[in-house]
């Protein structure tokens, strides 16, 4: 179908076992000069083994991979990046302790007389952050930066490879739409100047919006591409999934009670001259929008008491909840799916059983402590069924989940304990649609039962359509309420950008 | 040195042959004195015709015990113990009598029910050690002593036995002077006890400090065998090698040549060689029907080998006889 | 299960080899020696799991030790308190001194080795200081509660007896399996062991757990050093205890107890304990080891066992693969 | 530098306090001797912290110590081998051991506390029964090559003379910062210490990084056993070196290394190292301190530093709150 002269990258043939699962099996693909080729599947589909097998980091059990239609064996991340084959990585990967500039040019230090040449890495740190819209300082330490803007390190990491593929695993995983902005200039640039793009993303408006090309893979099948002018929502879905997925964002009418979650001027350590007060009702969902850095995650750990916030009052039916603790915070009836839920929602060597007991089993325990593995038992199983989670067994390890059964998992131990405020950061990052979907209708259906949703996210269109009533941060406050009727791009952009305030 | 031997018992064969007795010698930790000792169990060996095993615990006193636990599970025929702790380690030896011949050797276990102990007396070897200080600082002065540590008892001995001297007290090995007291009396000022645990690189610095702690220092008495060779190396550092004067004990190669160079006064020498050698034969003997009177053993139960002053005058003719027994020479 | 088949094959494998070697190895005298050692070491081991179990590690264990196993003999025979008393301080001491560990390293949250180091050095010293480096012995005296470490109870119908320690590492084992394996506290233990956060986002206060395995590894020195000094009879401030620590540690990393935390059965590490006393009788009586050599055969071992642990592990783990996968 | 502040106020401390109370202290003699003590420990240290900066331990070093004090007599007096040769081999020993240690971490995967600590039981075995435990000294002799850690450099215009451990540690310590700050080996090396994945997926061969710590750590504990026993004058393989490596560690800890990996000054480093060894002088020094409560008096300060460490890390945060609160 195409020249050599036409592809870049080609794999051939490509199959990947793990223990267990066949991750990769038989699948060819090729990616062209100058284009930007999004792959899109579902969680578990094998689109990061591929990248991975094209990075180095992991070999292929069986295939080949062409370069410039030669045959090559990419042994090592050192050998891809001769190649020009550079990739960002789905989870962060950065060393943070140390700074900026030197994560961006980590394994390619410029030297001179065999001593590092710090002034080069400055001046041309600061060349590629801008790139992607970071005004920090190179000499600014990694850990000093959240997730979001270190997602963003990653990016002028990948940048300063000057690659000719540059792959992009779910790049906007963290990043709200303005900062995704930014992204999508530089890679526009990048497709000008024909370096090769292949970009993952769970996010079908981005893919729409960038891909020259789709490539679907479906447990670890190819299941066919789409050209530029094929490339639509419904095109997309049906190829992944294998049906159709209509009524996306399953919202229905329902009665909306008495405030349940009181917050009463809030001021975290991050911001401690701002405070922010605001109520959630019972049955009544709330979206916290911002850009990445606002303090949305900030305000969730104080109010669930991870973080000591520096002064204000939390209440839930108003019975003030001792801001102290988790405990205190589970007890008074809250819940919280933290934004990362590898390091902090799930023990990943742990099964789906353990993990979901976790929280109930003080609830349970029996004299010294006795625990009761029947309940757990009868948790989980009731979870899994209700969570639609798919796996062999319940002691499987979390690990071995896809991503989107990873953070059902993070949902169903909470839903166990049957809360009245459920806090939800970023509730769909990195979780396909399907999934996506699945967790949509949870949501619904605990805001039926009475549920107070208060949830963080930076998908315009997941908050947009979700909520019930908008909070928009902007550096550690709130700067505006929105009512449903008042959703709109544009107001909330201004809003989080503080650009009326 | 040299310290392998022919007579180590074939695998499996667990000493209880009927002709040959076996002998095992544990010592009371693991230094060169007792790698004197062993040449002279392994001599005595072939000498008496007895399989010889030598134990030196490297942990302390739960592991001497372990290792007398372990030997009388081999069946061994007789038992040679240097206790560290004999006041409480009586049950110890009186369960390994109840099996074997037990002798003690180096340090005495008098309340226990060994047969008969093989040694010097640690309180007149302290004394003896005294006499040559007085010899050395006719003036008297300041005079600090080095021990590996002082829970020992034959350290604890030693010690009394030379505070107990120089200061013209009468003979009572009972008495015990607080290991950190500064003891001035007449023209002697004892300006401590340092220990190390038998840290070496520590008890050179115990010598180090020392020196920079009491400028005028005369005097620096090593009880352990390995503390002499550390003063003189820390003397020789600052430039005091002769103008501090150095008692020592036992007979490492650095202290004798010290006697010979003239850094070092004296010593007192145990004969490690011959505590190995005796208990050997003690307890082969035993092992083959002969009683205390027929091994020449005094009626008190006391095999005295007696500890030796060695000066400039008699140290080459006794390193000679060192270096015969360890089959140097 | 599967995890303690390694150990147990490998101390059975020396258990066989030395019984070849040695044909006093199974006399009952020899049996009841080990089983007593064992039970202490193994006895610390447990303790060591614990805190390893959460991803932490106790070096202070040879100096609790020391101080337990001075300092009773001392305020029984030197001060001439009674033995309720003594043994209350005793246990008092050694419940707080876990506390303390615990406490500095979640309030002040200081690493664990830093603490413990300390604790190594401080708790001899203090010893040292409290006893003036005298030995401290029962000088014949106490029979009756040296019985906890001398005695024995006899098996009807033979004349074999299970060494008291013995009974007592069955007890503290029981109870460790029971409250590791079906109590919540356990549970949240292998947990934090894992992942300190999430387990503290699910409400689990993690800080009173870290403490809580801190205090029984504090608590099971302070019993094995009593058990020792009333077994030994006698203990020098200076190296009683020494070096225990890593005997212990070795056990339970021998008994499968990773470092990195949340992984280890009480089983297999009163095994992985038993195999470094077993080695140890072994190079006593077998002639032809030379006794000096000791260590290095132990560390031989241990890393050993290890490596063949690995390479089965990584065996066991192709093979899955290349089952599944046909 | 902010990082080195808390240590060197630690030692300032302590030598001002032991200058009052003891008059002996700043003599010229006093002070050369804690040079080349500090110094002799400093090169531990620093080997210490470059394997603690990859987030690894190394608990062999103290039998490191011992295998090369013991065997650089034994191969000289003993065996009668000429210096060169004997220099190569102990070099090409400590190499070869970093290495096997290196390879056993990042090949077979295993922790590094468990392969060091069969190190520390095997070096020591090994070297007894290599010496068959006998004392191994220079017996008066090899004066040229014991300058090395006797010699002194007198420096210009003063009777004053640098001990040349002191010389030998400054070179290393040089090399040690020009390698940690200003190479990608060193950069490499704190990269893979805080995040192994993310190294390793920035196509760094951290496998070969990890390798390169533990043969700087085991050639500098080879370089250091050397440097005692040429000191010292004799080493007896049963104890000599013992708990080097926890004070080698202490210093490395003391100095700001984090046990965790990534952090670490080599300059803080050896301050840690030289406030241990005054200490132990101060003890010495000092007549109402009792000396044998030093143990306990180095555990104290250690608790009280990284204590205070922490304290004031903890109020500098809450001053920069409180900074952007206004
Ligand atoms: N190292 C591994 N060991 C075992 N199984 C693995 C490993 N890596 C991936 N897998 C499995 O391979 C399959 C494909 O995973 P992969 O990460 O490629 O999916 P993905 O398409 O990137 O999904 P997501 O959208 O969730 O990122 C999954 O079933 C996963 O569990
Ligand atoms: N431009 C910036 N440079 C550095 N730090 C920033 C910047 N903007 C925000 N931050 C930091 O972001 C933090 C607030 O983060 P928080 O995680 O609570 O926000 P968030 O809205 O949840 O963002 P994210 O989506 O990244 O989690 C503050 O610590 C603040 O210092
Ligand atoms: O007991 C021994 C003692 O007699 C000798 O002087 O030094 C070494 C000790 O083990
Ligand atoms: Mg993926
Ligand atoms: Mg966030």
């Amino acid at each position: 179908m195409t020249g050599p002269s036409e592809t870049r990258l080609e794999v051939r043939n490509i199959t990947k076992r793990f223990a267990g699962v066949t991750a990769l099996a038989d699948v060819s693909l090729d990616f062209r000069p100058g284009e930007v080729h999004a792959v899109i599947g579902e969680n578990g589909a094998g689109k990061s083994t591929m990248m991975k097998i094209l990075a180095g980091v992991q070999p292929p059990d069986e295939g080949q991979v062409l370069v410039d239609g030669q045959p090559v064996v990419i042994d090592s991340v050192e050998t891809a990046l001769d190649q020009g084959i550079a990739l960002i990585h789905q989870e962060l990967n950065l060393a943070d302790n140390l700074d900026v500039g030197a994560n961006i040019f980590l394994g390619r230090e410029p030297t001179r007389f065999g001593l590092i040449d710090f002034r080069r890495i400055e001046n041309e740190s600061r060349k590629f952050l801008s790139m992607v819209g970071l005004e920090i300082e190179p000499r600014t330490l990694v850990r000093d930066l959240t997730i979001g803007l270190q997602q963003l390190v990653e990016i002028a990491k990948a940048l300063s490879v000057d690659a000719g593929v540059l792959i992009m695993d779910e790049p906007t995983s963290s990043l709200s739409q303005h900062e995704a902005e930014a992204l999508f200039k530089v890679i526009e640039n990048l497709r000008g100047r024909g370096v090769t793009v292949i970009y993952i993303s769970h996010r079908l408006r981005e893919i729409q919006r960038l891909a020259d090309r789709v490539s679907v893979l479906r447990d670890g099948q190819n299941a066919g591409g789409l050209q530029r002018d094929e490339i639509n929502h419904d095109a997309m879905v049906s190829r992944m999934v294998g049906r159709d997925i209509s009524q996306f964002y399953a919202r229905t009418e329902h009665p909306i009670g008495t405030p349940v979650l009181r917050v009463n001027g809030l001021r975290t350590l991050m911001w401690p001259k701002h405070s922010s007060s605001f109520e959630i009702r019972a049955g009544e969902m709330v979206g916290l929008a911002g850009l990445v850095g606002a303090g949305r995650t900030e305000t969730l750990r104080a109010i669930f008491g991870v973080d000591r916030p520096v002064a204000g009052t939390v209440s839930v039916d108003g019975v003030t909840v001792a801001p102290m603790n988790c405990r205190g915070a589970i007890d008074a009836g809250m819940a919280l799916v933290p934004e990362d839920r590898k390091t902090e929602g799930l023990i990943l060597e742990s099964g789906i059983r353990t993990n979901v007991g976790l929280p109930g089993l003080a609830r349970h325990q029996g004299f010294g402590g006795w625990m009761n593995r029947h309940q757990e038992r009868v948790d989980s199983d009731k979870m899994i069924a209700e969570m639609n989670i798919k796996a062999a067994n319940d002691r499987l390890a979390v690990q071995f989940l896809s991503g989107g059964n990873q953070q059902k998992v993070v949902i169903g131990k909470w839903l166990s304990m049957n809360p009245k405020v459920l806090l939800m950061d970023e509730p769909t990052r990195g979780v396909d649609i399907g999934a996506k979907q699945e967790i949509y209708r949870l949501m619904e259906e605990l805001a039926q039962r009475g549920v107070a949703i208060l949830f963080v996210s930076s998908e315009m269109e997941e908050v947009m359509s979700m909520s019930d009533r908008m909070l928009v941060m902007h550096e550690g406050r709130i700067t505006g309420e929105l009512t449903r009727d008042r959703f709109d791009e544009e107001t909330i952009m201004q809003l989080a950008t503080g650009s009326n305030s | 040195g040299c310290s392998s031997s022919s007579t180590d018992s074939k695998p499996g064969t667990a000493g209880v042959t009927a002709d040959r007795p076996s002998v095992a010698y544990v010592t009371n930790g693991v230094a060169s004195f007792w790698v004197i000792a062993e040449s002279g169990v392994r001599q005595a060996g072939e000498e008496f015709g007895a399989d010889v095993d030598v134990l030196m615990p490297a942990e302390g006193i739960g592991d001497q015990k372990r290792m007398i636990e372990d030997l009388i599970t081999k069946g061994t025929d007789g038992i040679a113990i240097s206790p560290i702790d004999p006041d409480n380690q009586t049950e110890l030896i009186n369960e390994a009598a109840k099996y074997s011949h037990v002798i003690t050797h180096d340090s005495d276990a008098p309340a226990s029910n060994r047969e008969c102990y093989i040694g010097m007396d640690n309180y007149l070897a302290g004394r003896m050690c005294g006499q040559l200080i007085a010899e050395a600082l006719p003036d008297g002065g300041k005079v600090a002593i080095f021990v590996g540590r002082l829970e020992q008892d034959n350290a604890r001995r030693r010690r009394q036995g030379v505070i107990d001297e120089i200061l013209g007290r009468s003979e009572d090995s009972s008495r015990f002077d607080p290991p950190d007291a500064e003891i001035k009396e007449g023209k002697w000022h004892l300006v401590g006890t340092f220990t190390d645990q038998f840290d070496r690189a520590q008890g050179k610095a115990n010598a180090e400090d020392a020196m920079s702690r009491h400028s005028d220092l005369v005097c620096m008495v090593g009880l352990f065998a390995y503390n002499p060779p550390l003063m003189l190396e820390a003397l020789g550092q600052a430039g005091k090698l002769g103008k501090i004067k150095v008692i020592a004990f036992d007979e490492a190669d650095e202290t004798l040549k010290g006697i010979v160079d003239g850094h070092v006064h004296g010593t007192i020498v145990q004969n490690p060689f011959e505590y190995g050698r005796q208990s050997v034969r003690v307890l082969a003997g035993l092992t083959q029907g002969k009683s205390l009177a027929e091994l020449e053993i005094p009626e008190n139960g006391f095999l005295n080998i007696p500890a030796r002053q060695i000066r400039r005058d008699n140290v080459d003719e006794y390193w000679a006889e060192l270096k015969k027994n360890l089959g140097e020479e | 299960m599967k995890k303690i088949l390694g150990i147990l094959g490998l101390l059975i494998f020396i258990c066989v080899m030395t019984a070849l070697m040695s044909d006093r190895f199974l006399t009952q005298y020899n049996i009841e020696n080990l089983l007593r050692r064992s039970a202490l070491f193994g006895i610390l081991s447990i303790g060591a799991a614990f805190v390893i179990i959460t991803a932490g590690i106790d070096l202070s264990i040879g100096s609790m030790v020391c101080l337990v196993g001075c300092l009773l003999p001392w305020m029984l025979v030197d001060q001439g308190f009674s033995v309720p008393v003594t043994l209350a301080i005793v246990a008092a001491l050694s419940i707080g001194i876990g506390i303390l560990h615990g406490t500095l390293i979640t309030k002040l949250k200081l690493q664990p080795f830093v603490v413990t180091l300390c604790g190594l050095l401080f708790y001899r010293g203090l010893t040292r200081g409290i006893v003036q480096d005298q030995t401290q012995g029962f000088k014949g005296d106490y029979q009756s509660l040296r019985w906890l470490s001398q005695g024995q109870i006899s098996l009807p119908g033979t004349d074999f007896g299970i060494p008291m320690p013995c009974v007592i590492l069955l007890v503290i084992a029981v109870l460790a399996i029971l409250l590791l394996n079906f109590t919540v506290y356990g549970r949240y233990m292998l947990a934090l062991g894992r992942n300190e956060t999430a387990t503290r986002l699910s409400g689990i206060n993690t800080d009173r757990i870290t403490v809580l395995a801190y205090v029984i590894c504090a608590g099971l020195s302070g019993l094995g050093g009593m058990l020792f000094v009333l077994d030994v009879g006698s203990a020098q401030p200076v190296d009683f205890g020494n070096f225990y620590e890593l005997y212990a540690i070795a056990g339970a990393v021998l008994g499968g107890c990773s470092l990195r935390g949340g992984e280890g059965t009480i089983i297999g590490v009163v095994i992985g304990a038993a195999v470094m006393q077993v080695l140890k009788n072994t190079i006593t009586l077998v002639d032809w080891i030379p006794t000096n050599i000791e260590y290095a055969v132990i560390g031989a071992v241990i890393l050993g066992g290890v490596v063949a642990d690995e390479a089965v592990k990584r065996y066991a783990a192709k093979r899955a693969a290349a089952g599944r996968a046909t």
